[in-house]
């Protein structure tokens, strides 16, 4: 039988960029998807589930990778829940203690975050394997990533659902808010409509990439 | 195996008392804040406040961890009484309101609204804590006891938007009736419950000399 | 809330604030496993299952921890124990009806960690609800999901055969109809709840 | 022989019903509800009818073009779908937000999923319930019908500047002097106040409300002419309204006061418009015909308890579009039995 | 249903559609004869089963009548040399299907008298059922109906089953086609002579005639000549399409379903169309073969249309060159034109099965190709199929090459391609083809 | 301080009785399966997200284990390590020679008359069942992109006269256009079977020439020329015997007179002999 090859990463500056982008956790692996629909009406709950996020990712992967020669199978995973909950847990009453307006609008998401399959899922396949400067700097990628996704739909939303962004007015007295934006059909709506323009591009390029090589190949 | 779990626990169970224990005191502060900021927005003109609780025997200064629903007494800047928020709730559009209502003892009315949760449509529902048009009904609402002093002497209702005439009516909002009639329901409900009780037990709550700062 | 009827609780978890299209709960494995009506049944089922489950678990830990005035580990407690139980679950069928096991049981690790399961207790927590009156806010919850998922797989089956263009096909396409079927539900607002 | 002979495969012979001329003949059978809309709510209602309906060919031309499927618009569909929509529309919705409806139904509701027959439900309900999500006052906000001077001047909220809030109608309503204007559509006023028009009344259509729905006797003259040219199935606007009388008729048994009579929950509203021309949009509905009743009936159903329970006025419009989420499933649980099947018909392998 | 039925005048089954009928074109042209065509061309396989084996040799001549190919096995028949001539070839020729199949060519002697030479005097009466079955397949007898199946093989069913009623198929529900009608009319008394024969074959108890009532002549005609001695009545059922499918008719006569992927002797029933019963009348008696059939021809291509007597193998270029066929020829059927096979090539021949041949017009407006809208689940096909398949779902399940899940999930295999759903749809979806199409590659894969 | 002590007390014995309870659980319960299961299950992302079909990423490893489904269906792993499962599980490719399609037909519509005009569904399948398609010859070539429709590889394009062309590439010897095409005429072959008959006509003597203008007609030129049994004329037909391919040359198609016989060259190119006709014409014609 095949061995499995050792599969540990060495660091690059790709470790980060990796989920800006390519494997973008929302976006390209269609994961955590809940809080991204749901926070999301206004920018200002994007960025602090963002952040929430980012924190909880970090510190639980990073405990993790440090951790994973302890860890045994059998445990694995309800070890894993343990550990992001009490990070979940920690930023649940920072935020209370910071703001219990802010902490009020975010609402049981900051508690969802435990459930937030990119934390669990980042935990299995990258944390358990890597070592933890890597884990650190892949992490705060994903984290970033899925911060950049968030506020992709919360200023689509808040600047469309309630005319202004960040909570400063932009359009003066008249204008008329789609409210729709702002209610659950209008994060459906603009998550799709953010992934439709993403297959668009793509099958731009792809058409583009078609073409080259069949003038190239007409040229030859 | 039973250890590393036994031990991550343990280990978790520390972090997490740790930071409870660290921001439990700025948690109560920012509760309270929140609590004064609200009370003094229902009692316009309440600088301090003294919470009470409904009882059996009636209203009793609050202790903590007390059940029961809670009352605040909200004094003006000279420790005379202001009025009395209380807390209501009724379903709305889309959930379950809950309100907190300022009355005042002296007029016999309602002097202030402010909705605590609500997952009402922005925009739309969420008017009724935000339309000055609509919150003018909340000034001066009328909410007298009826003789015998048992239940206000006309229930608060809501009416299609201008056709208010009497004080004890609400005018309503256009394109947001149900989060209106909810309100209204709220308060009058909670109105015919507690009016009662905190006119009679006026003394306990006058009484109370504040204590802030 | 004390006294809410069960009707209403039912209702309201169920389609005027379905977990799925009005609360966001869930979103991952409804757009996962809802391209099949058969495996969407499949899930539907067993999300009901989990979630009286996990509802009766978070009950007993709430009144425990409430006993020991340990309320702020209130959320790590949820989370083990419900995973910890429903992997027990999993064992239990996979041992002793494999038939079962391969109908439902697989879906139950995608269910486990779900935003769903965790939120429902969250939420029966927050809304004070009673021990019957959380049983039924699970259920109303559970099939709530599964409505959510009949439905999106009914349509997704219809449009396997249609002629999408290229761009809208795949992730894309089923946010569209979730945001479309979330629409419609706004319909069901107010419903269970008294009005006028 | 100068040209080779033809081959095709049989049938050799073909029914002349194409889908075209059916399209054409529902616009021909929406057309005088059009013209009572016009007669009723004057230039508004025309300009607004306009607006929809160009706005939604332009839609669907240029998504048809954009991924390749030739010249659509020629099908008619599309122009059912503009004209219905602003049937349903109130007379005096600002124009900007009727283009966005016409084109979110026809991009949203229908391009999106590859055009004629693969949209999963109704296009024109889809442009009308996002703009009911997106704009809830302005969608609720009614004029009077038969004003005066309607057919030399607008009303002032159809001209409202593009993503504005809609001018306000309540000065120029009042300058119509009217003596009995509530600004609320029967539905409401029997919804909120218990009070109950005439049926007479809200039969022929001399009432506030959506430009094309007001007159239930017209919807049923023209309905029955597509029928009767089997042009449209009968069987799902029948199921329709026997559903929502018979879930009325108990309630209104107990308590008449409370509850409406099925006289009026059948006549008033939508409901006719959305029976005859909307809930028999055959893409929408299941393809079997106890599917299609089925269908029907769970649309009369919801109806009426969205009207008498819900926290909205109307149900129509969304119990339309839940059936149609709703279609597939009933579809594939009332698959035909098959002449001769032993056993079940389906699965048997 | 059953309320319905009440009003209906005559019994019928569910779905199904009023196609236009064009019968009056021929309904009142008695069967004529047309003179030989100078060759004709009798392939081997035309008949289901097993193709003939030839028994003459390049060169020979033959009489008319005299054998020319004998059966290969019980599914298959002989064939009988159409007229009195030389054998020029056997060859490939062009068939109707497409590929070119091994035919006999036969040179007719323009100076030959055409006399049947071949007679064999038998004693109907004194027949036991197992000789008749023989007789029968000697005749070289297939179905006349259009199935061409080989008519001796169903007067024997399956062990276990037992006939117990005979059905004679004279709906003729095709447009255009009346040979049938004409057979009833003008061979009545061969027709009930063939079913005396058919009833002793196959030990059935009763014998039901059903015509669809656009023939009540036709019904009234037998009524008068049937002996009341026999248990044979004649029933006029409704005039739909397809009436005269056997599914069909023993649906509207008996109301009783043949199982899914059985046959009418499942439930122990026989259907023979008119025309075979009749020519077994005429056959029999005298141990003739089968070498000639009633042809209807009409269509609006053709310029005198009618109903022949035509002998098997005439190639289809002379018999139009005869009738007249009009410039404006688009297609040429064989069959009628809801179920016939356009053909391809004039020199195909008419053959055992071929009851008509229906020249359209190119410009006909009725099969100018329509545009073809995408599927909008009106439901109409559904209405119409006879068989209550779901042709909307198989049509999108066939343009997304789903073949197998048509088969197994929605009931291909029951589709008898009548053509009910390509009828009425109106986005003028080719439903029928696309269920062929999906029949032959699974067919395909299964060897 | 108390409540730090309960605190970590209470979780400490959460711990532990959680992980008693799966410990023991996992030993009375324990049901065998496939070691490999739990090493591509390390491999998966584990987000249990659904996006591969099944219902997460352990059933989505049995699935793979057992060969059901590709490691390519994960949307959420790298490709890299998609490729590592894929080696990880891989089975031999095995050897052998490359195979490809080839089409033993030439008569496209610039050289093939047609007998009607076929309407319909543009499928050659459809055609076939309608009296054979039209063409002149019953064996000939439709020319209506069935198999070029089936090819997953994209490998098969119709040329500009409705011929399919073969991109030796890209095929794969999947054999989909072979169980595809109505009339049969494609074959999977060694690329080293140079000599080609493309032709399929049974038609007797010169019949054929009346259908289609490259047709076998069996006249034998090309056996003459060749090495004893390479090539042989059966039913009407020229038949290569490859057994023999090594005797092969292009000698043999010099003198057919019609071109059915050809050459391939490596590149797709097709060399008829110098005798071929040379026949240009847009569409097919009518036969006469
Ligand atoms: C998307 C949407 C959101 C709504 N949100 C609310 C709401 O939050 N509160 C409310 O009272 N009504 C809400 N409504 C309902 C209507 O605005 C209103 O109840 C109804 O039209 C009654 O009209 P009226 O208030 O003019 O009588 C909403 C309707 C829609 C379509
Ligand atoms: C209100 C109304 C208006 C109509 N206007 C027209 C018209 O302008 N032009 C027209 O051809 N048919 C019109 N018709 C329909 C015709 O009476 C006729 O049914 C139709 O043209 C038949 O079309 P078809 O042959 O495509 O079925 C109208 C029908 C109605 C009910
Ligand atoms: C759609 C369809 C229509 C048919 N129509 C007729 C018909 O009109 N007359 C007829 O005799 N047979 C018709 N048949 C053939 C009958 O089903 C049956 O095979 C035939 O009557 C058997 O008699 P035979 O074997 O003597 O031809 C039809 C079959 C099908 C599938
Ligand atoms: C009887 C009938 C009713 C229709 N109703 C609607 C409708 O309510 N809304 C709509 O957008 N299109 C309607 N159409 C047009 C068409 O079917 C519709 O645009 C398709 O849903 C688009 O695929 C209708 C068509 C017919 C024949
Ligand atoms: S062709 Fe087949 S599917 Fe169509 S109506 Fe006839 S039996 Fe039904
Ligand atoms: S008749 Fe045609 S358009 Fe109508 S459902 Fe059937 S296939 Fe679709
Ligand atoms: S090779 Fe066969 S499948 Fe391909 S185009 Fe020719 S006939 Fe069609
Ligand atoms: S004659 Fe040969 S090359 Fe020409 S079409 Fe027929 S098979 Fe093809
Ligand atoms: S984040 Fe909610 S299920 Fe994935």
């Amino acid at each position: 039988m095949a061995v499995l090859p050792n599969t540990t990463e060495n660091l690059s500056l790709d470790t980060f960029v990796r989920g800006l982008w390519e494997e973008n956790p929302v976006f390209v692996m269609l994961l955590g998807m809940c809080p991204v629909l749901a926070v999301t009406n206004t920018t200002m709950n994007a960025i602090a589930m963002g952040l929430a996020t980012t924190f909880v990712l970090v510190s639980s992967t990073v405990l993790i990778s440090l951790l994973r020669n302890w860890i045994p199978k059998q445990v694995r995973i309800a070890s894993y829940i343990v550990i992001i909950a009490t990070f979940v847990t920690v930023v649940d009453y920072g935020i209370q203690a910071i703001s219990l307006e802010l902490y009020a609008a975010l609402g049981a998401f900051i508690q969802l975050i435990v459930a937030n399959c990119v934390i669990l899922g980042r935990a299995e396949a990258y944390a358990s394997k890597q070592r933890l400067h890597t884990t650190f700097i892949n992490s705060l990628g994903m984290g970033a990533g899925f911060t950049l996704a968030l506020l992709s739909l919360g200023t689509v939303r808040e600047i469309l659902g309630s005319g202004s962004l960040l909570g400063i007015p932009l359009f003066g007295e008249g204008f008329q808010p789609w409210v729709v934006m702002i209610l659950p059909p209008g994060g459906f709506f603009v998550l799709g409509a953010w992934l439709l323009i993403f297959n668009w591009m793509r099958l731009r390029k792809e058409r583009r990439l078609i073409e080259q090589s069949g003038a190239a190949a007409n040229a030859g | 195996m039973l250890r590393t779990l036994a031990g991550i626990a343990t280990l978790s169970g520390l972090l997490v008392v740790l930071v409870y224990q660290y921001t439990k005191p700025m948690i109560a502060e920012n509760e309270r804040r929140l609590t004064e900021q609200a009370v003094f927005e229902v009692l316009p003109g309440a600088t301090s406040k003294t919470d009470f609780t409904v009882t059996e025997q009636g209203l009793v200064p609050a202790t903590p961890g007390d059940s029961g629903i809670r009352l605040y007494a909200g004094q003006l800047p000279s420790g005379e009484l202001r009025g009395v928020a209380f807390p209501a709730s009724a379903r709305g559009y889309q959930d379950v309101i809950l309100f907190l209502f300022g009355y005042d003892p002296a007029c016999e009315c309602i002097v202030g609204s402010k909705v605590l949760r609500s997952t009402e449509t922005p925009g739309l529902g969420d008017k009724i804590d935000r339309d000055p048009d609509f919150l003018e009904n909340f000034v001066a609402l009328d909410a007298r006891l009826n003789t015998d002093g048992t239940a206000l002497a006309n229930a608060i209702q809501l009416v299609r938007q201008g056709t208010k005439v009497s004080p004890w009516e609400i005018d309503g909002i256009s394109g947001s009736t149900i989060s209106a009639s909810a309100m209204a329901r709220a308060v009058n409900d909670a109105a015919q419950r507690l009016v009662p009780l905190i006119q009679r037990d006026l003394a306990v709550l006058s009484a109370q000399v504040p204590v802030t700062e | 809330m004390q006294g809410e009827a069960l009707y209403s609780i039912f209702l309201n978890a169920a389609v005027v604030n379905n977990f799925v299209l009005a609360l966001f709960l869930g979103i991952c494995p409804f757009l996962g496993v809802s391209a099949k009506k058969e495996t969407a049944w499949n899930m539907g089922l067993a999300v009901i299952f989990v979630m009286l489950v996990s509802s009766m678990a978070a009950y007993g830990i709430n009144w425990l921890l409430t006993e020991l005035d340990l309320l702020f580990l209130r959320l790590i407690c949820y989370i083990a124990v419900i995973a910890s139980a429903v992997q027990l679950v999993e064992m239990f069928v996979k041992r002793f009806s494999p038939t079962l096991f391969r109908s439902l049981g697989i879906f139950l690790p995608l269910i486990t960690t779900n935003c769903a399961i965790l939120g429902l207790a969250l939420f029966q927590t927050a809304k004070e609800y009673d021990f019957l009156q959380s049983l039924v806010y699970a259920a109303g919850a559970g099939v709530g999901f599964m409505l959510a998922l009949m439905l999106m797989a009914g349509l997704r089956e219809k449009l396997e055969l249609a002629r999408v263009p290229s761009v809208s096909q795949g992730a894309a396409l089923s946010l569209m109809l979730a945001g479309l079927l979330s629409l419609a539900f706004m319909g069901f607002a107010g419903l269970g709840g008294s009005v006028g | 022989m100068a040209k080779p002979i033809e081959i095709r495969t049989s049938p050799h012979l073909k029914r002349a019903i194409s889908v075209d001329r059916i399209m054409r003949n529902v616009v021909f059978a929406l057309l005088p509800i059009c013209a009572f809309a016009v007669y009723q709510f004057g230039l508004s209602a025309l300009l607004l009818i306009a607006t929809t309906t160009s706005v939604a060919m332009l839609t669907e031309w240029l998504f048809a073009r954009a991924s390749g499927r030739g010249n659509t618009v020629s099908d008619w569909s599309v122009v059912i779908t503009g004209i219905l929509l602003a049937l349903t529309l109130p007379p005096g919705f600002p124009l900007w937000m009727a283009a966005v409806a016409a084109f979110v139904g026809v991009a949203l509701g229908k391009a999106l999923f590859g055009g004629l027959g693969y949209n999963v439900m109704n296009p024109a309900l889809v442009g009308r319930a996002f703009v009911q999500a997106a704009f809830p006052v302005a969608i609720t906000s009614w004029t009077p019908a038969f004003a005066p001077g309607r057919f030399t001047e607008v009303i002032p909220s159809t001209f409202t500047m593009p993503f504005m809030q809609p001018v306000p109608v309540t000065d120029w309503i009042a300058g119509l002097e009217l003596d009995a204007w509530s600004g609320a559509t029967p539905l409401a006023l029997q919804k909120f106040q218990q009070i109950e028009l005439p049926v007479s009344e809200v039969f022929t259509g001399m009432i506030a409300g959506s430009a094309g729905e007001t007159s239930a006797l017209l919807i049923l003259v023209c309905g029955l002419w597509l029928a009767f040219k089997r042009m449209l199935d009968w069987r799902i606007p029948v199921a329709v309204m026997a559903g929502a009388v018979l879930t009325a008729l108990p309630f209104w048994l107990m308590d008449a006061s409370l509850y409406p009579s099925p006289w009026f929950v059948l006549f008033s509203g939508g409901l006719m418009l959305g029976a005859w021309f909307m809930a028999s949009d055959m893409v929408g509905s299941p393809v079997t015909a106890a599917g299609a009743i089925i269908y029907g009936l769970f649309i009369g159903v919801l109806t009426v308890v969205i009207r008498l329970f819900g926290g909205l006025v109307e149900g129509v419009m969304y119990a339309i579009l839940l059936a149609n989420a709703a279609g597939p499933l009933i579809s594939s649980w009332t698959q035909p039995r098959v002449y001769g099947a032993v056993k079940k018909a389906r699965g048997a392998k | 249903m059953g309320l319905f039925s009440l009003f209906k005048r005559h019994p019928t089954f569910d779905h199904g559609i009023y196609p236009v009928e064009h019968k009056e074109l021929t309904a009142s042209q008695p069967i004529r004869r047309l003179p030989f065509a100078p060759e004709l061309v009798i392939p081997l396989a035309q008949h289901r089963g097993a193709p003939a084996l030839p028994l003459v040799k390049v060169g020979q001549e033959v009489v008319r009548g005299e054998p020319i190919a004998q059966a290969d096995g019980f599914v298959s028949v002989p064939m009988h040399a159409p007229a009195t001539g030389m054998i020029r070839a056997i060859t490939l020729a062009p068939s109707a299907n497409g590929p070119k199949t091994l035919a006999i060519h036969l040179k007719v002697y323009e100076a030959a008298s055409q006399e049947v030479l071949y007679d064999l005097e038998r004693d109907l009466d004194a027949m036991s059922p197992d000789e008749i079955v023989a007789a029968v397949q000697d005749a070289g007898l297939v179905g006349l109906g259009g199935g061409a199946f080989p008519s001796h093989v169903k007067m024997k069913p399956p062990s276990g089953r037992v006939i117990e009623t005979l059905i004679v198929n004279g709906c003729e529900c095709e447009p255009y086609l009346t040979c049938d009608h004409r057979v009833m009319l003008e061979q009545t008394d061969a027709l009930i002579r063939g079913i005396k024969l058919a009833l002793k074959a196959t030990g059935a108890k009763r014998a039901i005639i059903g015509v669809e009532d656009n023939k009540l002549d036709a019904v009234t005609h037998l009524r008068a000549r049937l002996p009341k001695a026999l248990p044979i009545t004649a029933e006029a059922v409704e005039t739909k399409y397809p009436q005269g499918a056997e599914k069909m008719l023993i649906k509207s006569l008996l109301n009783k379903e043949v199982p899914a992927g059985g046959i009418p002797a499942d439930i122990g029933i026989a259907v023979y169309n008119v025309g075979t019963l009749a020519q077994m009348g005429t056959l029999l008696p005298k141990g003739r073969g089968l070498i000639e059939r009633v042809v209807t021809i009409s269509g609006p291509a053709i310029e005198r249309p009618g109903n022949f007597m035509v002998p098997i193998g005439t190639p289809l270029r002379y018999l139009l060159g005869r009738v007249g066929l009009a410039d404006t020829v688009g297609e040429i059927i064989l069959g009628g034109p809801m179920m016939g096979m356009a053909v391809a090539s004039l020199d195909v021949p008419v053959t055992k099965g071929v009851s008509g041949v229906v020249a359209l017009e190119r410009a006909d407006p009725d099969l100018a190709l329509r545009k073809v809208y995408p599927c909008i689940k009106c439901g109409e096909c559904l209405k119409a199929c006879p068989v209550s398949l779901n042709p909307s779902m198989l049509g999108e399940l066939a343009q997304a090459r789903q073949y197998e899940r048509m088969a197994d999930e929605f009931n291909l295999n029951q589709c008898f391609e009548c053509g009910c759903c390509a009828y009425v749809c109106p986005s003028n979806i080719p439903l029928t083809q696309y269920f062929r199409i999906a029949k032959s590659i699974n067919r395909d894969k299964q060897t | 301080m108390s409540i730090i002590l309960t605190a970590v007390g209470f979780m400490a014995s959460l711990g532990l009785l959680l992980a008693l309870i799966l410990i023991l659980a996992n030993r009375r319960l324990y049901v065998y399966e496939d070691p490999r299961i739990d090493q591509v299950e390390d491999l998966l992302p584990r987000a249990n997200c659904g996006a591969c079909g099944t219902a997460g990423c352990r059933p989505f490893a049995e699935l793979l284990v057992k060969g059901e489904i590709e490691p390519g269906k994960c949307t959420v792993n790298s490709k890299s390590t998609n490729q590592i499962i894929a080696d990880f599980l891989g089975v031999d490719l095995g050897g052998g020679e490359k195979r490809v399609a080839r089409l033993a037909c030439a008569g496209g519509a610039h050289v093939a008359y047609i007998r009607a005009s076929y309407g319909g569904v543009q499928s050659c399948r459809g055609a076939a069942l309608v009296g054979g398609g039209g063409k002149g010859c019953a064996w000939g070539c439709l020319g209506m992109g069935d198999c070029a429709d089936v090819c997953t590889f994209d490998a098969i394009r119709l040329d500009r006269h409705g011929l399919p062309v073969v991109d030796e590439d890209k095929c794969t010897a999947c054999g989909d256009c072979v169980d595809v095409c109505p009339k049969d005429l494609f074959s999977l072959h060694p690329v080293s079977h140079r000599l080609w008959v493309a032709c399929k006509n049974l038609d007797p003597g010169d019949e054929g020439e009346h259908e289609c203008a490259v047709v076998c007609t069996a006249c034998g030129r090309c056996a003459q020329d060749s090495p004893e049994g390479l090539i042989e004329i059966h039913d009407n037909l020229a038949v290569i015997d490859y057994s023999k391919n090594a005797l092969a040359s292009k000698i043999a198609i010099e003198r057919c007179p019609t071109g059915a016989i050809v050459w391939l060259e490596s590149g797709g190119q097709v060399i008829k002999g110098r005798d071929a006709r040379k026949v240009v014409r847009k569409e097919a014609l009518p036969l006469a």
